[in-house]
């Protein structure tokens, strides 16, 4: 389906309406968390939900983030399918043992018999000018849980579709936001919006031939103004867009990985047990021969997130993607 | 979706700060009602006793009686190495039997892993009950079929489950209430905060049940809380606290019944602390002598929960050494036939390893999965598969195992 | 260490089940006490005032007042683009200034990210606690040098650290009392439950004081608890509950000087709830207008703390007009100062991101400073460094930098 | 210095001379946790604390990990040096915002002010017939977080070395304990402990010249027997004890790899998101063009950990190693 531009819209507009169109479509989608209601989330994410549809369908909790997660497992539990809010991602910490004990095994651990479709938002990263908390990349934890899959869109469209892939999902999701790009804008239509895509499918975003930018959320805009400025360096690089951390998509990416020869994961999560030690050694494993140079990494560095006077020293932007580009051992090329 | 305007009392005039107390978040509500009574609600050797329907007390006292049958067969089956763990709850069989038996049938449980008995009470089976505890699997059994949840290792996190479950099936229209068990120790975790709070303020249709055994493993009640009562933690999410005699299952059955009819009305949750006691170790694995003196022991022997109904009913005429032999007899087939069939060994399929970790497999799964089926196909080969012995059980020893 | 053989108490014999109530866990200690007064402590405009001490009440009105004006220029600064965030404690000056003026030298002030006027008022320099809203680094100060720990942005998270020093400094002998701060939204995370507990179990001097300010960001208070009052919950833990009027400094100070003398005492922690309110949004990037009506707000200036102190000193003939003009020149020349230097750009060396990791830089962030660095020279070379705008405030748009 | 051996020891003895000795010496460390005085932790690794030191020094705590980790914190602000024990890997979960939020990041958030010299002693993965949420390898969780310095031991001279180095630390460590490993032995003398070594240094456990496993904790003695087996097969492996995931020791590490050049990482955590994907990856980036073949993986499945009758189909064996070693592209050498 191809979507009929009518006017720039926001990632935080589509997300909005992807929430609302499942709520429409299915009574038993049940949106909760902390100023979801009446304030419509701090990000104004779940604005007008609660007018639509009533403070049960979208509804205020007590501030109290296992609280949260472990309501909306027994909701799970009885039929309901939950959208949980967490205010932002370090804020999500608290409930780390009902996400992993239960949300993450409750299908495993009652062989299929309680299946638990939760969605849960987590806006992400930095960028923002947020005060310490206000700015992790949470999302090495939940790869490395079992049971969840991990999702993280970097266009308008891919909000929407994938926020509705999460909520039609019988697992339970992480869905991953990227704070930094909710304003970020595309012509995109709230009333033919885009096909709901499969969870578990990368895209190639940008084609080319030197190398591969393999990356997700908030690096993708970033990835994809580097391919631009790395023309004058004579590199035509192909941009990967993830969109789906688990289940991960290895055949596109160790295609186009075989294709150029070359790779560099960017990430603005830390790069020491963050994600892109796991694709680094999956590209790796499945591409070895084809490689000219190892896949190198530009992520965030290995310290707590800085304060927002410093965090441009801290997100991997353009210029580290072009020095990781240029350390692929280019001269070794016959 | 309304703004709020609660609680603010008007003042008389906009100049007149001083005189007035501050205008708003006074008491809401008033505590008193909230407030567990000082000493624990009790029906045998009271008065209420004669109260009580014979009928189903009979009841209550065979289920007592199968129960306790039951927590010693489980422990001889870890003896016998049929059970990799056992937390008995021998000595809390009131407030297991009584759990299961105040239920109806659209009702939901929600068991920490001490209570098997409860679940199986309620009519579980009790090897699906025990698969946990015997290692052929997680939960042995679907949810569903009883309304029982899956058995909780980590402690309290079953709370929100319970309160979720029950909020979800009132927003459906369901009459469904949710009866959550926790321990003592379990109630100094937040999620035990954090569930009764969404509880009261949500007015969901759950009871809490605090069997207050005494002990966390190896710590007193006295490390545990400092609290009055346990029930009096209910005042602070404004719900009442009931504190009931946990050794009296008629007492616990109606506290209960009373609880759970509450929730019904639409009236919210209760907090029922059950004073009781942990007669056996932890587990199996446990050495409570290293803890605790044995004349402790001894003293709530003497409150034992089954022979004070015995006592009753013997009182009372109702029943007799005759009844008492029957009771027994049952109690007696039961075991034989959890024994014998606990003694064979479960079926198992180490494919079901990758068959529910997502509703699709996935391609990584898929790979993983395959490497198994090769690896279990060649030492099939080898003929070598059942008598592997690589990794399980392997390191097993003093302290191994010990808790759940 | 000792076995456990705590509150069980003997029966009359060992065959006797049946009049006994069960033999151990009852209450252990008397609720009464425990309980809030229905209504909140007040001295302002009523009998207790006249025998509050002038000097005293002079100090806290200078406070106040300055505190006030502490707000108003915290919140100018958000919209001059020196401050990222500022999340106002307007209308709760009472509470701050007591919390902070009420401690011994020797005491910690545990406070959450809307108490920095606390922490001034307890003498940090005003640009160091700031330094976390301004965005320079995270936390501005030696909280040894004060006696103040880090500002605590995740919720209920700085309890248990309260806990803990106040814990450490007895088992050292040392004459130390800890204050936590925590708002009405704090009490429902799983930390503040943790926290109460394990202070009320060990006995542990500190005092916890929850500034009830009626919302957490657009939560109000009925949303978020159905207990009588917060201070209620304090039954549940063993320990007493205290309501205060938060607007009335005198009686905040009263109320937690007892808290804190009774604690230093080695009587254990009390739970304070101050009824108080929230004038401005949540923070400058707040619209308060989405969830609450103006009247309220007009009902609780009514009852503004500044104000209420203010027509007492009047009244009592203690403050004149004079008096009040230098109350209010003194703050404003502290405004000034303050505006003055958060003009000032701060210095910032970005090689700070890998300074204080861990005590050793490991290799790994020695290569990393390296590349930082390196970096910074080559665009330092190229004239662009302090031109470059790449990464920070991107994106920023409503609601981002909404909360802290 | 080297140690006398007196008897055979095991780990559990090891681990908890560490702390009677660190208690002996240093009035400042304090040990807390569940079951931890009276009893002596339901392992018996602090049996003996509280009846020599007393109830103040080793102290059974309410149940509630977050409350036990941010009970340390404050007791750490004040110049305390907290042992604190978590009963096993997925009871730890409840104290991560704790974790992740403060512990890892207060000497940061302070510049340096307030370090928080916290031993967080967690016993780790499975191999003892535990029931659900008693096996779990959590160790991709601390990796991931900057400010922790994350440890385990293999034998027993290091159970006692490491953790007298982590108690010394000034800075947080993670000390995870291979729960199956507890009660293996080793001539060892407790009157004359090995040095402590000092955190962050690898080892190589056995020379070989075909290929490295790179391992750690409950893995070391699989991949030991796997090079012994080896043997048979012509290869001769050499085997890398990393003891020390953060910080990691590029060096020993790369220095092997090189000489070998091929890898192969064993553990027991989950592959996906698991701590191999950053060892495999930093290897690869270090010795590209040392290697033969990429750097294998051998890990858990990525599942839930199985219930006690289903382990070993799970845990990584010594065939599972042999596999992977034979995947080594040998046919590829000159
Ligand atoms: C979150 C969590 N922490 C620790 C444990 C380990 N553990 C298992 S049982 C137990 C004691 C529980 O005591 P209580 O709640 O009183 O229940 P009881 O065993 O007496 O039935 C502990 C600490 C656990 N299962 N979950
Ligand atoms: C653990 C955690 N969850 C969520 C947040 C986001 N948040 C910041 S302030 C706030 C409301 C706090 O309300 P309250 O405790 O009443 O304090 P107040 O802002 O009124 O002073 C929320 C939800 C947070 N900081 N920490
Ligand atoms: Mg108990
Ligand atoms: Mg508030």
């Amino acid at each position: 389906m191809t979507t009929v531009a009518v006017k720039p819209a926001t990632m935080a507009e589509a997300l909005r309406r992807a929430m609302r169109d499942a709520m429409a479509e299915d009574p038993s989608v049940h949106v909760l968390g902390e100023d979801v209601g009446t304030l419509g989330g701090v990000f104004r994410i779940t604005d007008g939900l609660a007018a639509e549809f009533g403070d049960d369908r979208c509804t205020d909790t007590p501030l109290a983030e296992a609280g949260i997660l472990g309501t909306a497992v027994g909701m799970a539990m009885y039929g309901l399918r939950p959208v949980v809010e967490m205010q932002f991602d370090a804020f999500a910490y608290p409930s780390f043992e009902q996400l992993i004990s239960h949300v993450a095994k409750m299908r495993n651990r009652t062989r299929g018999a309680m299946p638990l479709p939760i969605t849960v938002r987590v806006p992400y990263g930095g960028g923002i000018g947020g005060v310490e908390h206000h700015s992790d990349s949470s999302e090495a934890y939940y790869m490395a849980t079992p049971g969840l899959h991990v999702v993280t869109p970097a266009t308008v469209d891919d909000a929407y579709g994938l926020l509705r892939a999460a909520i039609a999902s019988d697992d339970p999701v992480i869905f991953l936001e990227p704070k930094r790009l909710y304003w970020s804008k595309a012509q995109w239509s709230p009333d033919e919006p885009a096909e709901v895509d499969p969870i578990g499918r990368a895209v190639v975003r940008r084609r080319g031939s030197s190398a591969t930018l393999i990356t997700y959320g908030p690096s993708v805009p970033v990835c994809l103004e580097a391919a631009e400025a790395a023309r004058a360096e004579g590199w035509d690089l192909e941009v990967v867009d993830l969109r789906s951390l688990v289940p991960f998509d290895d055949e596109t990416v160790a295609a186009s990985v075989r294709r150029t020869g070359r790779a560099v994961v960017v990430h603005e999560s830390t790069g020491f047990g963050g994600p892109g030690g796991e694709i680094a050694a999956r590209v790796t494993e499945r591409c070895f021969h084809y490689l000219e140079a190892p896949v190198l990494r530009v992520a965030g560095f290995d310290i707590p997130y800085p304060p927002p006077m410093l965090e441009r020293h801290h997100l991997p932007g353009v210029d580290r993607v072009l020095d990781a580009v240029a350390r692929l051992q280019w001269e070794t090329e016959s | 979706m309304k703004k709020s305007s609660t609680s603010v009392q008007e003042l008389p005039g906009a100049a007149g700060h001083l005189p007035h107390p501050p205008p708003a978040w006074r008491p809401r509500t008033d505590p008193a009602p909230l407030l567990p009574d000082p000493e624990p609600y009790r029906v045998l050797g009271t008065d209420a006793a004669a109260g009580a329907d014979p009928a189903l007390l009979l009841r209550l006292y065979a289920e007592l009686v199968r129960g306790r049958r039951y927590n010693t067969q489980a422990t001889a089956l870890t003896k016998q190495g049929r059970l990799a763990v056992y937390p008995s709850s021998t000595g809390q069989e009131a407030c297991q039997i009584a759990a299961a038996l105040v239920l109806r049938e659209q009702d939901w449980l929600f068991p920490s892993y001490r209570d098997t008995l409860a679940a199986v009470a309620r009519g579980l089976d009790p090897v699906q009950a025990l698969t946990l505890l015997r290692g052929d699997w997680h939960t042995g059994y679907d949810p569903h079929e009883h309304r029982i949840a899956p058995l909780s290792t980590p402690l309290a996190t079953q709370l929100p489950h319970a309160v979720g479950l029950a909020h979800a099936a009132r927003l459906k229209g369901d009459d469904v209430v949710a009866l959550a068990l926790v321990g003592d120790g379990g109630t100094s975790e937040g999620d035990f905060h954090e569930a009764l709070n969404f509880a009261a303020v949500w007015r969901v249709p759950v009871v809490f049940l605090v069997q207050n055994n005494g002990f966390a493993i190896s710590v007193p009640l006295s490390k545990q809380s400092a609290a009055p009562s346990l029930a009096h933690k209910a005042v602070g999410y404004g719900m009442p606290g009931r504190l009931v005699d946990g050794n009296d299952v008629v007492a616990v059955h109606t506290v209960l019944g009373e609880a759970l009819a509450r929730a019904g009305r639409g009236e919210g949750p209760t907090l029922v602390e059950a004073l009781t006691y942990r007669i056996d170790a932890h587990t199996n694995a446990d050495d409570a002598t290293r803890y605790r003196a044995g004349d402790e022991v001894e003293i709530w022997r003497a409150h034992d929960p089954v022979r004070l109904l015995e006592h009753e009913l013997t009182a009372r005429g109702v029943l007799d050494e005759d009844g008492i032999g029957k009771a027994a007899e049952a109690a007696e087939a039961m075991a034989a036939r959890l024994r014998d069939r606990m003694n064979a060994e479960p079926v198992l399929d180490p494919m079901d390893l990758f068959a529910h970790v997502y509703a699709h497999q996935t391609a990584q799964l898929r790979e993983q999965a395959a490497q198994l089926r090769a690896e279990l196909e060649a030492s099939a080969d080898e003929g070598s598969e059942e008598s592997s012995d690589e990794g399980s059980g392997e390191g097993r020893a003093e302290g191994s195992g010990e808790t759940r």
